[in-house]
């Protein structure tokens, strides 16, 4: 047949004409997304170890001089964050390309790399638009609560031995708080844009934060037994020999379906649910303020993935080569380790992403109440018999 | 059953045309031989009237059955069967929005397509295509013999109904 | 039931009343459906239409019989040719035209290679209706594969106004047969894994088995056709009951479901991909490659006399109640939608379901507002 | 559209660099509105099919008009659609472009004489680019996709405004109300 022509082999990723790997230039692809990797690595070694050391060599580290400090750290990590969601909103679009037999972006920019530059830029310029019925405080103020509340986890992850921006002794704490706070943005978000799609999205989000909440909550004190501590930093510390995955493996599925269901993804997107909701919470959202939404999201879907790494899978553990631990080098190497794990989580998400359908919300509040409840608590009593036990 | 009505065959289906005011009778009498399966309601305009005309099926044996009454333009009212068939609800409420048949016993009589406030019923062969009224239209005489038959006398097949009406 | 005002109910502050549509991702065009929501619940569900009311009935009172074809094409734009059809087979039956047998099985091929492409731009928008929207992209690569085989034919994509009265426009591409063929090899490599995707599916089940239950009574008094009415039970086909064009000689099964819930309607949906399938193989066979593909028509056909033809589309019954006056037009056309007649159970199915249900329900209603509205 | 909502261009030479760059991302991010309206709403799906994927030039449907750019208008307006139509580009945030898709968004199509279908949406909101067509094919409407994305991003095209709309009958209105003298 010649016309359209009909692929030989049955699976879906097929090579034929119309969807031609070698059109979109696989190379440069690879090369792009390794530079973006490479710059996101950069980044985490100039906030982490970089700043630090400019403000040893001024003398600058004490009194307001280390506030001066821990601000620029800050700063950097916002700049981060946004190199984070651009990359991230451009991963997920190639990888939908690839999954669906298609390109994605590939026109703006070698292979595509700056196509989220240029939807940032027209948000940027797109109006702003708070509608008559909304409540004007409120309506502004819930995006910055929802980014807010993303990026302040920043604070507590470790992408290095000693690379944290706060490695405090009640991190898990301080990691439910904030991480609930973005689910008050989207409520805050729903309520006040006087739309009632909106509204059901917002009210979807808070049914849906109270049944992922408490097996969150216990999946961290199960990792908090075993690791013995509420600092991150300990956690990571104490899987030097053996991951948490293997001993805490039931937690570690329900972390999993729990961070599914805290980024609002599919399978468990209900608050946004585009084909039900027509977009949720953030149907009158546009422009910056949307844009907020949009990055918040996007940074949550690197920052939960790392959380994962963080508590199961061993944080920067790693392979040292002999390098001294401490020093810049095994940081930097510590913290490669840590953004190839992440990565590769981060991947797995998009994956689901590209393959799942929705379940329904009553289902969510099913499983989690029935099932998901009573396994964490059968977690942390395994876990904390295995504490006494082993450890 | 004396219902003022005549019955046909044409094609392969048997054809009843019946008095608006027997309609209903003979509807019931269908559903209860076993009519079970509305089709469709068809409204035509037969240039001195409107005609309603109602398709069924018997799923037990697949035998189709057509049902027609005539109402003139004045008094266009027709008994509702949507009781009997829920089936045919909005194809009557489409007969009425478009044609202007009125569904006696309809349970939401409103109008299907167009807008609420909408007047015209833009089948009807009063208007033209794009809905403004023709000027100089009149409505055609009302048949002699009526399409249906009177049923003291029991007559044979008349002549073809009148098809006429095309008053342009 | 009678008009909802969009304002609260005096005494049900509970109730939340939202407009669905006509701008809206799941309502496959420009349904608008106004439903109370209590929490999750719909109280209840009052379908609006007309958004799409492009006055086909009136405008092809305007136009020659020859003209209404390309017409009855937009109805029910996902399916093509299968409009065509009734409007052909009832001048056909007035005119007493002979139609050759071998045009008879180009159109049923065309028949049924449109119901593989309206069934599988159904597959792909019930999964992004549920949430998945990689299927959305293979089902409409396939998809593109049949209106490739159809443009080579007939010259158009989507609505390709083939049908004629008396057999089809022209004589079918020479390589016609041997890409139909090939697609069918295609797709039935492709179907196991649709079915893996789709049916197979644990969330499609989740969301899906026990979901809008309607029962066989209840669908055979509303009118309800097509897989619709298959999946409650019903062994109603038109292709079938009333056999038309060249179905009476293929060997084909009707496949129906007890259950009567939305999975089943998915259900159903799949086995009439595997029957089209056959069907088509089947005719391939038979048609002989060269002959006659058209009858005797006179370009200026006249017409007198009433017909109610119908065919069995990709939603159900498909008729039309042609009346002519003995000119050149119609005097009036009434088209008998299948989708049309199968929206009408949005209230019954829709009251008691949760929100994410009525959009899973309503996707597998498959309306087409060309058809609904015409 | 200028800069941040003004609809002057720029004379300033840092300000009229900035509204190029401005301009040039808007070119290149144009979301539409999923908006399927008729027939041409299934060429339209098809444009973001593997076979065309529009998705290439960053494009992809946002659900709410608050976050989409561009309109296609794919399909027969009728009457009673035309206000909500009209509303929904009310609601689009500016600045927005309108793509009338096919003949039925043109002019009216096959349908145009009818008592129900606006003879075209250009009479309802400002249109950018017209796609002939019945409907149209995924190609055209790309072409048409691109054609507005260079009208987007060039300095001079991009003040010009579209045709006026009419206002001296009500479009929405039942025939023989709304103004005009019926057509013979």
């Amino acid at each position: 047949m010649s016309y359209i022509p009909i692929p030989e082999d049955r699976h879906f990723r097929i090579k034929r004409i119309g969807y031609d790997p070698g059109r979109s230039r696989p190379w440069l692809e690879r090369l792009v997304y390794s530079l973006y990797v490479f710059a996101f690595w950069g980044f985490v070694i100039a906030t982490y170890a970089g700043v630090p050391a400019l403000f040893d060599a001024l003398g600058w580290t004490a009194g307001w001089g280390y506030v001066v400090m821990r601000a620029t750290q800050v700063v950097m990590l916002f700049l981060l964050s946004a190199v984070i969601a651009l990359m991230l909103i451009l991963a997920l679009r190639k990888y939908l390309g690839k999954v669906q037999e298609r390109y994605g972006p590939m026109h703006y920019g070698p292979a595509g790399g700056i196509q989220t530059v240029f939807d940032a830029l027209k948000l940027l310029g797109k109006e702003d638009f708070v509608p008559a019925a909304a409540d004007w405080l409120t309506f502004r103020l819930a995006p910055a609560v929802t980014f807010v509340s993303s990026f302040a986890i920043f604070a507590v992850v470790p992408f290095a031995s000693g690379w944290t921006l706060a490695d405090t002794n009640v991190g898990l704490i301080y990691l439910i708080a904030v991480s609930t706070l973005s689910t008050y943005g989207v409520l805050l978000g729903g309520v006040s844009s006087g739309n009632k799609w909106a509204l059901v999205g917002a009210l979807r989000a808070g049914a849906q934060m109270v049944s992922y909440e408490i097996p969150l909550a216990l999946v961290f004190l199960s990792v908090a037994v075993w690791g013995g501590s509420l600092s991150l930093g300990k956690i990571v510390d104490s899987q030097m020999g053996l991951w948490n995955v293997v001993p805490l493996f039931i937690p570690f599925v329900l972390y999993v379906i729990s961070s599914l269901a805290e980024l609002k993804h599919i399978p468990f997107d209900f608050p946004e649910a585009e084909s039900e909701l027509i977009a949720g919470y953030n149907v009158e959202y546009s422009g910056m303020s949307f844009a907020f939404f949009f990055l918040a999201e996007f940074v949550e879907l690197f920052l939960l993935p790392a959380l994962i790494v963080v508590f199961f899978f061993g944080g920067w553990h790693g392979p040292l080569f002999g390098l001294e631990p401490g020093t810049l080098a095994a940081g930097a190497l510590q913290s490669l380790y840590f953004t190839v794990k992440t990565a590769v989580w981060v991947w797995i998400f998009l994956w689901i992403r590209a393959t799942l359908p929705r379940y329904r919300d009553d289902q969510l509040m099913e499983f989690a109440w029935k099932a998901m409840i009573p396994l964490a608590l059968f977690g942390l009593v395994l876990a904390a018999y295995m504490r006494l036990i082993w450890r | 059953m004396d219902l003022r009505m005549k019955q046909e065959r044409l094609f392969d289906e048997d054809v009843y045309t019946v008095h608006p005011e027997d309609y209903r009778a003979l509807c019931e009498k269908l559903k209860a031989d076993g009519y079970d399966f509305p089709r469709a309601v068809s409204a035509v305009d037969m240039g001195y009237g409107l005609r309603v005309v109602l398709h069924l099926v018997r799923m037990s044996d697949l035998a189709k059955v057509e049902v027609r009454t005539d109402v003139p333009y004045d008094e266009p009212v027709v008994s509702s069967v949507t009781d009997l068939w829920p089936g045919v609800e909005w194809h009557e409420r489409e007969a009425y929005d478009l044609m202007g048949v009125r569904f006696k016993g309809h349970p939401d009589l409103r109008r299907l397509f167009l807008e609420e406030d909408w007047e015209i019923h833009p089948l009807q062969k009063r208007y033209d295509t794009g809905g403004y009224p023709l000027p100089g239209w009149q409505p055609a005489q009302w048949p002699d013999p009526a399409p249906w038959v009177e049923p003291p006398p029991p007559q044979e097949e008349g002549g073809e109904k009148a098809e006429g009406g095309e008053a342009e | 039931m009678s008009t909802i005002s969009v304002d609260p109910v005096p005494g049900r502050s509970d109730e939340m009343v939202v407009n669905m549509g006509p701008q809206h991702p799941a309502t496959h065009g420009v349904l608008r459906v106004v439903i109370g929501l209590e929490g999750e619940r719909i109280t209840r569900a009052v379908p609006h239409i007309g958004y799409l009311h492009r006055n086909h009935e009136k405008i092809e009172e305007a136009r020659t019989y020859f003209q209404v074809v390309p017409y009855t094409d937009r109805m029910d734009y996902v399916s093509g040719t299968q409009n065509e059809l009734p409007v052909v087979l009832a001048v056909e039956d007035l005119l007493g035209v002979e139609v050759p047998q071998r045009a008879k099985q180009i159109r049923t091929i065309f028949f049924e290679l449109f119901r593989i492409a309206s069934h599988l731009v159904w597959m792909g928008t019930a999964m992004l209706d549920l949430g998945a929207i990689t299927p959305f992209l293979y089902t409409f690569w396939d998809r593109e594969i049949i209106l490739g085989i159809v443009e080579r034919t007939a010259g158009a994509r989507m609505l390709p106004n083939y049908y004629t009265f008396g057999g089809v426009r022209r004589d079918v591409h020479p390589e016609f047969f041997k890409d139909v063929a090939d697609f069918l090899d295609h797709l039935e490599r492709r179907m196991p894994d649709y079915e893996h995707l789709v049916l197979e599916n644990p969330i499609v089940h989740a969301r899906t088995k026990g979901v809008g239950v309607l029962s066989k009574e209840r669908a055979i008094a509303r009118g309800v056709t097509g897989p619709v009415l298959r999946a409650s039970g019903v062994a109603y086909d038109v292709r079938k009951a009333f056999p038309y064009d060249a179905y009476p000689d293929v060997e084909f099964e009707v496949p129906t479901s007890p259950d009567g819930d939305t999975y089943a309607r998915f259900w159903v949906r799949f086995q009439e991909i595997y029957q089209a399938c056959k069907i088509i193989r089947q005719l391939l066979e038979q048609t002989p490659k060269t002959g006659p593909y058209k009858g005797k028509v006179s370009p200026r056909l006249k017409i007198s006399g009433e017909r109610y033809r119908a065919v069995e589309n990709s939603r159900g019954e498909l008729g039309v109640y042609v009346v002519g006056d003995g000119s050149d037009r119609p005097y009036r056309i009434k088209h008998r939608g299948a989708a049309f007649t199968n929206l009408q159970v949005i209230p019954d199915l829709f009251i008691g379901a949760k929100f994410s249900d009525a959009i899973a329900i309503l996707s597998s209603l498959d309306p087409v507002f060309g058809e609904i509205d015409r | 559209m200028g800069l941040l909502g003004s609809d002057e261009r720029p004379r300033d030479i840092i300000l009229g660099t900035l509204d190029d760059l401005i301009n040039l991302a808007r070119s290149r991010s144009m979301w539409p509105l999923t908006f399927g309206i008729a027939c041409c709403a299934i060429e339209m799906m098809a444009t973001w099919d593997p076979k065309i994927d529009a998705d290439r030039f960053g494009m992809f449907f946002r659900n709410t008009p608050r976050q989409a750019d561009v309109m296609i208008v794919s399909g027969t307006v009728n009457k009673k659609l035309a206000k909500r139509l009209r509303r929904l580009y009310d609601q689009m945030a500016e600045p927005k472009w309108v793509i009338s898709m096919g003949a039925c968004a043109n002019q009216g199509g096959p349908f145009r004489q009818g008592y129900s279908v606006v003879e075209g949406v250009d009479k309802i909101v400002p249109v950018d680019v017209y796609i002939p067509g019945c409907p149209p094919r995924p190609e055209a409407l790309l072409q048409a996709l691109l054609l507005l994305r260079d009208k987007i991003a060039d300095r001079e095209l991009r003040y010009k405004k579209p045709r006026e709309i009419p206002t001296d009958y009500d479009v929405m209105a039942e025939p023989g109300k709304d103004g005009r003298l019926p057509v013979l």
